[in-house]
């Protein structure tokens, strides 16, 4: 139910204007019918069924993680029918009243949207057993009620290493991220394996800057706080380093990392995390060389369809893999000319390795 | 009585002490228990056609020949004391590069130190700072205390982003964040001269304000329709032929972003009206005595209203620094407490342009220094690194600084009879 | 150029400062206006020089009625004004301070510091002040920055001097320079407003005398009036310029003061290496030009400063308290009464009874552990309020709202329920109305005919003979000599200037 | 001037005190910041806006909308601060109450602190700094040390204000030592804090919860030093206000009854006076500012003990800064700065059913704003209303007299 009102606050800017403007005649029809009207013919009819969610410190035009879960409610929403409710949090300390408020709402089911919520999600799981929770990319510790969403993002994000280090001219590639926690690290870890299988395969040495597997050092933000001068900054010492391809991993950071490739004024590209950024944020597009996708909209639009359509409820983990599509490499679009057939070819191989356990990309 | 029973008479040796002290430990643990390994300063940029040859010192034998270095002006500072006489302020700039250079030196152990990077992004990084802090010196030495800085920075940088996206010209948003951050800035004015209001209070409560409104602004339509209202990108940046072509300096200083000349040509112009004008020198005389001002025909009131006013402008223009000048879009309170520290910065650089800008120089570099750390030297606590502009302000305020007088009037409203 | 002030009337809230008052200043004439501290003379400046709006009346210049909104316009039309305190920057320049307000500039508005300081050193030269245009005002003596003061208004082609208080700062021979000035300005046209509470020097220098009470004019006269109309215009009524007293019944010594050297605010030595001592029944009253060390050895003795140099000694009833601190001294028996009530003696937003256990807040009558004994707080103060005669509402009623000499009532109460054996009072008069003055008068002599030892500090020569047993005169920072109280005011006068018999 | 003013009769004296004090001003200032919100809300809505196309033709719908978008949102802060007369049971229906009480505690301790410097003439800004300092002890003591339950939450909540307090004593000693001013020093303490608490979080050797690899976060507190729910496990309030109620009523004793507070203020509107009447004002800056801190350091046990999952840097939470507004609008009293932090409670605890609402909860940082605004400014609130001049000494206005016509950096 969140507000899209993109006009909003031109009515502060220009009041005035509207105001002269404000002479024309009114509309002949009851506003709300006409408004009811096309909203029948376009989505589907009402469903008793509230889905709600809570957002992690960044707000749901995240162009990346939250933004994922909310589009899957969105969707459920116009295709199913299913009554949405949400809240973002800014800090850490909303996280706790934002899931309480849900509960208070009767949601039949709730999505605790990202790591940095599993504490609280746990906690109001125990408090309110009768009730559905989701954690995205968090765990239950023995909560029924509370299911897990995770993904092993270090396999796509292996492909995007494999293929960022096969586009790289300079052989350095960069990665950082929001804040050092599993969820995020993971991407890392993907992508430095797999630019090094690429090193490995080639005999080229290729160099990761920004993270370090072994000794778990690297560069973060600090917050997921997006496109902050942080971030630039961080994107940009990475450049310096040589590097000219940026894997920045903490919801939009490709404000920052397009900024700071376009200052650096080097042939640069970054790629995208969580989202198919080239397609949903086009205007990145000329600096997505791809992107290691988290598909978590169809995660919750199934959740959604099942449980509404009177499915049980079950606690189970749901872990995205390359294999059930839970994850992997977005197109490279402009760029699919950049990569050779060789490459392209390679990827197909080694994703079918990682299907069958051959590659871990976590080594 | 006034509040003041100081019976000391000497200028002391608190400055050679600090010097001292923080040179033993350079030399200790920069030096002596410091790193081995080379360290090569790089002049070029990676990316210049013109590659001139690195500068190569052992780590370890850098930190101690800056620690012997800052033993030597320790001991000059002490000889100066001698002689009760205070510590050039010089001498306290020499100090500060000698220590930063051990620092990157120990921290680049084995690997490199590209120096015009480091530089160049301290400067930009520092320009909001400056900026600010320019808005706290014009304020302050009419006599208004100006706490409102981190509003006013942040006004400029949400105004700036958005009225370049919507109109896509960036004049139009420098304009913008000028205007209204001088309009903020007239609230200050206002409620200090004419409503007498708590002056630091006044200035919380507009940063909490302004940080209410963008928030709400932001939230409900920034990030709704980012493509169209939060989508500035930055301006380009402009080389200055020749200039632009000198090693070192050419990159730092002469290839940037029209805020960042702004900010290298504002600063003596502020130093030079303050110091050398007629407009400059009523306006010291407003706050230091502006009842004596009064006296002689000066407008306190007016003075003062047109100094906070013009000094908010500016902000505006550190702030719109941070999103059109760096960033590139506006984010939640992105301002991020820089309009705190260019007001440390103001007492740092005691209420002088040119010495504050240096101040604001410090922690831009502190910033750039710990993503660069991280970086050359993972895993060494950065928290430390991000520390010590703030350290070295309290010791500054405590130490150095603490006897340096502010305009007498400060925070002191004027009324008339 | 002729001045006329037409009924002028400022009101400050519910106080009237100057009621209808009517002046004129014929050119080059010096012309006095004198009246007690409080009188509203200097509301009546403040007026004239545009700072404050008069509420009725107006001000005329030959004759054409003038609309000053602030000093400006008044200095446009010629008037030139030295404030009582003095209206200078201290961290600029006297070439900076003089030119400030009609800076001449070059290209780009740049001041021209050369056409500056020129400007200083022609006047500076014209009467022989011998000033420094280059000198930091904060750097020069008090009679130098009066000096820079006058430049200012000269330099800006002022033809009415308005002189307020000129001669409270200045030693008695910084004074008659003064004089020598102000007539040699006369003589060359431009007319003087000289405000003073001071007969002497009204009598020496002026060509006409306004005298002031209440707000209100209550007279005019000429410079060869008896002294004693003069002061009954002044207060109106006679003035009792003697104190009835007994005369002094000394006891023990009480305080002695040895080898004392004290440094004021700007690291200068204010008191030099001062011995004295005080017995108990008597008044030492330590008469001086204000600036002399006075306020600095007054501080001293209640410990807010500290003591120069290890000879330093201060014994009271027998025990040392040289370095002790202002809780110590207090607690050991002295009262304080501080020259300046509003700073030091009260705090204004507090009632008459919170006031009245200000230095005795840690364990006394007024506490019950860590609580307050609001119960009899609350009994004491109704018993002072009464006692010393402090006209207000109620013992609750907050400092500010009472009148000067009530304020000071309340300040001498506290200090002398307290056992004391020292009383050590500091212009313990000063902006009191007559009254009152003479209600404190009386109670310091109680004290000393109960047996107690009394600091009296005091600028004012008629209190001092009043009430002294004995008069130690302080020239910079040194006693110079100490005299019986029936010595003559010239002996006084040149002892006060440093010149020792 | 020699005569006692005398009151004016045009108003009985006590309509006059209650009209020209505090509490009128501060009623007017809340409802005033209220609607400035609301006119926030009704700008941003699009049903508004799209109405204002033909305002002249339809008026009703604009002022249909606009009534709608401030019902919908101040209704949804009322139902999701106060009382839910939606919820299905009575007991969940007060749920929202004892939310508000529960986030308006650390404001209520806070806010104590500041005010106790407004008190004295000084101006304590190292709000966060102090709670950080408070909850690093805090969280030492409750993940690091084995006692009994209630001994382990009394040592971690004394640790905690210990923790501030020491903080807040150094800043007052530095200031006393040097003349260095409070509000510098504190702005810079409250960064050092936060990045030496940052520091200690990355380090499990220190305070990092192991789980946590690199990022900065504390290990929970021992459940033996949880403070207790106070209405049982249905509400997360727990004794958090019990403490902050204490440290009231503390507040009000020590600055009314005892004679330490009166000390306390009579060095902050008159510090020569004080002097001169043998209080060492720099000891009693120490003092004060060491006392400020402690109830700081209430609001940091609380933080700290108040949640099971263990703090981060964020956990802070803005408390130092929103303390700062509290004791302003609560006028620098005890009951004053009660009232004012659980206001700002009902607004932490209003954002979530605001957004649930569809109603961005930000807009209660605006009004927010606006409220202290016309707080810090009674001239142009008695100019609006044309409300008498004050006759009394509002302690808020003494201290604007007093407190900063010190200089910005000197004695």
């Amino acid at each position: 139910m969140k507000l899209r009102n993109a006009s909003a606050a031109f009515a502060l800017m220009g009041v005035s204007a509207l105001v002269l403007s404000g002479c024309a005649a009114a509309p002949e029809a009851e506003p709300t019918e006409t408004a009811a009207a096309t909203a029948t013919e376009e989505a589907a009819p009402a469903i008793d069924y509230l889905a709600c969610a809570v957002s992690d410190e960044g707000s749901w035009n995240d162009k990346s993680f939250n933004e994922s879960v909310y589009d899957g409610l969105e969707k459920a929403e116009a295709d199913l029918g299913a009554q949405i409710a949400d809240a973002e949090s800014i800090s850490a300390e909303d996280f706790a009243p934002n899931l309480q408020a849900m509960v208070d709402q009767s949601c039949d089911i709730t999505f605790a949207v990202g790591f940095n919520l599993v504490a609280d999600a746990n906690a109001i799981a125990a408090a309110n057993p009768a009730m559905s929770f989701v954690t995205i990319d968090g765990w239950s510790e023995g909560n029924a009620n509370l299911k897990p969403v995770v993904y092993n993002m270090a396999e796509s994000s292996y492909l995007a290493g494999y293929a960022a280090a096969a586009y790289s001219t300079t052989k350095v590639v960069g990665t950082y991220g929001g804040l050092q926690i599993p969820a995020v690290t993971d991407f890392m870890d993907g992508f430095y394996y797999g630019a090094m299988a690429w090193a490995n395969e080639n005999g080229v040495p290729v160099s990761v800057v920004g993270w370090d597997p072994m000794a778990q050092t690297g560069q973060f933000i600090g917050d997921f706080v997006p496109n902050s001068g942080t971030s630039k900054s961080i994107a940009a010492a990475l450049i310096n380093e040589g590097a000219d391809v940026l894997f920045p991993v903490g919801g939009d950071q490709f404000g920052a990392s397009s900024e700071a490739i376009k200052e650096a004024g080097i042939d640069g590209v970054m790629i995208g995390v969580d989202k198919d950024v080239a397609l949903t944020s086009p205007e990145y597009a000329p600096y997505i060389l791809t992107s290691a996708e988290k598909r978590m909209t169809n995660a919750v639009y199934d959740i959604i369809a099942e449980l509404s359509a009177g499915g049980a409820f079950d606690g189970e983990a749901y872990v995205g893999t390359l294999a059930n599509g839970g994850t992997g490499l977005s197109p490279f679009y402009d760029f699919d000319s950049k990569l050779s057939d060789e490459v392209k070819a390679r990827l197909v191989e080694i994703e079918a390795g990682i299907n069958s356990g051959e590659i871990n990309p976590k080594s | 009585m006034t509040t003041s029973k100081e019976t000391e008479v000497k200028v002391g040796y608190k400055s050679p002490i600090v010097m001292g002290s923080i040179g033993l430990l350079t030399l200790v643990f920069l030096g002596l228990l410091g790193r081995d390994g080379m360290v090569a300063f790089e002049i070029s940029r990676r990316t210049d056609s013109l590659q001139l040859p690195t500068l190569d010192i052992d780590s370890s034998l850098l930190g101690v020949l800056s620690g012997l270095a800052m033993f030597a002006l320790a001991g000059f500072s002490f000889s100066k004391a001698i002689k009760n006489l205070k510590t050039p302020i010089w001498v306290s700039i020499v100090f500060g590069l000698v220590g930063v250079t051990a620092l990157l030196g120990w921290l680049a152990a084995e690997k490199s130190v590209p120096i015009a990077f480091i530089a160049g992004t301290a400067l930009v990084l520092a320009v909001p700072i400056i900026l600010g802090a320019m808005a706290g010196i014009m304020s302050e030495r009419v006599g208004i205390t100006n706490i409102a800085i981190e509003g006013q920075l942040l006004t400029g940088a949400f105004m700036a982003a958005v009225v370049s996206s919507i109109t896509g010209n960036f004049l139009f948003g420098i304009i913008a964040a000028m205007v209204t951050s001088a309009l903020l800035s007239m609230i200050l004015a206002v409620f200090s001269i004419k409503f007498l209001a708590q002056q630091i209070i006044v200035g919380v409560v507009l940063n909490v304000l302004v940080i209410g409104v963008t928030n709400f602004l932001y939230q409900q339509w920034l990030t709704e329709d980012a493509e169209n209202v939060n989508f500035p990108g930055t301006m380009d940046i402009i080389k200055i032929p020749v200039l632009s072509d000198i090693p070192l300096l050419g990159p730092v200083f002469f290839e940037n972003r029209i805020t960042v000349f702004f900010a290298i040509l504002i600063v003596p112009t502020i130093w030079f009206v303050l110091f050398k004008t007629r407009l400059g020198l009523r306006a010291r005389a407003v706050g230091e005595h502006p009842l004596a001002a009064d006296t002689v025909g000066i407008n306190v009131g007016r003075t003062r209203f047109w100094w906070v006013t013009i000094g908010g402008s500016i902000a505006g223009l550190g702030g719109a620094a941070l999103t059109i000048g760096n960033a590139g879009a506006f984010g939640r309170e992105m301002s991020g407490g820089f309009g705190f520290i260019a007001l440390a910065v103001v007492i740092l650089g005691r209420w002088n342009p040119i010495y504050a800008s240096l101040a604001a120089l410090l922690f831009g570099f502190s910033i750039i220094m710990r993503v660069w750390a991280n970086q050359v030297s993972p895993g060494i606590p950065t928290d430390f690194i991000t520390m010590v502009p703030y350290v070295v302000t309290i010791i500054a305020v405590v130490g150095f600084v603490g006897k340096s007088r502010p305009p007498k009037a400060l925070a002191v409203p004027y009324v008339k009879g | 150029m002729k001045l006329e002030l037409r009924g002028i009337t400022k009101r400050f809230g519910a106080v009237t400062a100057n009621e209808d008052i009517d002046l004129v200043i014929e050119p080059g004439e010096i012309h006095a206006l004198l009246g007690e501290n409080g009188a509203g003379k200097s509301t009546l400046m403040n007026v004239l020089y545009g700072l404050y709006t008069a509420d009725e009346g107006h001000i005329e210049i030959d004759g054409v009625k003038q609309n000053f909104s602030g000093p400006g316009d008044a200095m446009a039309a010629g008037i030139g004004m030295v404030h009582q305190h003095f209206m200078l920057i201290p961290v600029f320049t006297v070439a900076e301070n003089v030119a400030l307000g009609h800076e001449p500039t070059k290209a780009l508005g740049v001041i021209d510091l050369a056409e500056a300081k020129k400007q200083v050193l022609e006047i500076s030269e014209r009467f022989g002040f011998n000033i420094d245009p280059d000198a930091l005002i904060e750097d020069l003596p008090v009679g130098a920055q009066q000096r820079v003061e006058i430049i200012k208004a000269l330099s800006r082609d002022a033809k009415i001097l308005v002189l307020d208080e000129p001669t409270a700062v200045l030693t008695p021979q910084e004074t008659d320079e003064l004089m020598e000035i102000m007539r040699q300005l006369a003589k060359s046209g431009t007319s003087i407003v000289f405000i003073t509470h001071k007969l002497r020097e009204v009598k020496a220098v002026a060509d006409r005398i306004t005298v002031i009470r209440l707000g209100k004019v209550v007279g005019s006269a000429k410079p060869d009036a008896e002294t004693s109309e003069l002061a009954s215009l002044m207060v109106g009524r006679e003035v009792m310029l003697t104190v009835n007293k007994k005369p002094a019944a000394l006891g023990d010594v009480v305080l002695e003061v040895e080898h004392i050297t004290v440094l004021d605010d700007r690291s200068q030595k204010a008191v030099n290496d001062l011995s004295f001592e005080v017995r108990g029944g008597e008044i030492l009253a330590l008469a001086g030009v204000q600036g002399n060390g006075q306020t600095e050895l007054a501080e001293f003795l209640l410990g807010l400063r500290k003591p120069l140099g290890s000879k330093a000694k201060v014994n009271l009833n027998g025990k040392e308290i040289t370095n002790k601190s202002v809780r110590e001294v207090l607690e050991s028996g002295v009262g304080f009464i501080p020259e300046d009530r509003q700073t030091d003696g009260l705090v204004s937003e507090f009632t008459i009874a919170e006031n009245l256990m200000l230095n005795s807040s840690y364990k006394s009558r007024f506490t019950k552990g860590l609580n307050i004994n609001f119960a009899a707080r609350k009994r004491i103060a109704k018993e002072l309020v009464e006692q010393f005669d402090v006209r207000t509402p109620s013992s609750e009623t907050v400092a500010n709202k009472l009148s000067g000499g009530n304020q000071q009532k309340v300040v001498v109460a506290r200090e002398l329920s307290r056992e004391v054996s020292l009383l050590i009072a500091s212009q313990p008069t000063r902006g009191v109305d007559v009254g009152s003055i003479e209600f404190i008068h009386e109670q310091i002599i109680a004290e000393r005919d109960a047996g107690k030892a009394v600091i009296l500090i005091s600028s004012e020569l008629d209190e001092v003979l009043a009430l002294a047993d004995r008069i130690a005169v302080m020239y910079r920072g040194k006693i110079v000599g100490i005299v019986e109280p029936n010595t003559s005011r010239e002996d006084l006068g040149k002892l006060m200037a440093g010149v020792t018999a | 001037m020699s005569e006692i003013n005398k009151a004016d009769n045009t108003m009985p004296q006590v309509m006059r005190e209650i009209f020209s004090g505090g509490l009128v001003r501060t009623v007017i200032s809340i409802l005033l910041g209220f609607l400035v919100g609301a006119l926030f809300m009704i700008g941003s809505n699009k049903e508004f806006i799209e109405s204002l196309g033909y305002i002249f033709a339809r008026p009703g719908d604009a002022l249909g909308a606009a009534f709608a978008v401030v019902n919908e949102g101040y209704g949804a802060l009322f139902r999701g601060a106060i009382y839910n007369a939606d919820a299905e049971t009575f007991e969940k229906a007060i749920r929202p109450l004892t939310e508000t009480l529960r986030l308006g505690a650390p404001l209520i301790a806070a806010g104590l602190g500041i005010g106790l410097t407004f008190r004295v003439g000084l101006f304590n800004i190292g709000g966060t700094g102090q709670l950080i300092f408070g909850m690093i002890f805090a969280t030492f003591v409750a993940t690091r040390l084995e006692l009994p339950f209630v001994l382990h939450m009394v040592v971690a909540l004394i640790a905690g204000i210990v923790g501030a307090a020491l903080l807040g004593a150094f800043v007052g000693f530095l200031k006393a030592r040097t003349g260095a001013h409070e509000v510098i020093l504190t702005i810079m303490m409250n960064y050092i804090a936060l990045y030496f608490f940052t520091f200690l979080m990355r380090d499990p050797a220190l305070l990092q919860e192991t789980r946590a690899s690199g990022n900065p976060k504390a290990d929970a507190a021992a459940e033996t030093a949880l403070l207790p729910k106070l209405l049982g496990d249905n509400y997360s309030l727990h004794w958090g206000l019990i403490f902050a109620l204490l440290a009231v009523v503390v507040f009000w004793w020590l600055m009314e009854r005892s004679t330490i507070g009166y000390r306390l203020r009579m060095v902050g509107f008159n510090p020569d006076a004080a002097r001169a009447a043998g209080i060492n004002v720099e000891k009693t800056y120490i003092l004060a500012m060491a006392l400020s801190a402690g109830f700081v350091g209430v609001a940091a046990a609380n933080q700290t003990l108040g949640t099971a999952i263990g703090v981060t840097p964020s956990s802070h939470a803005n408390i130092g800064f929103d303390a700062i507004t509290v004791a302003l609008l609560g006028g620098s009293s005890g009951p004053g700065i009660l009232l004012a932090g659980l206001l700002f409670g009902a607004f932490k605890a209003g954002a979530p059913s605001m957004q649930v609402f569809g109603v961005s909860p930000e807009v209660l940082g605006i009004v927010q704003g606006a409220i202290v605004l016309f707080i810090a400014a009674p001239p142009l609130i008695r100019a609006i209303f044309r409300l008498p001049k004050p006759q009394t000494t509002n302690a808020l206005e003494a201290i604007r007299k007093r407190i900063f016509t010190r200089g910005g950096g000197s004695k």
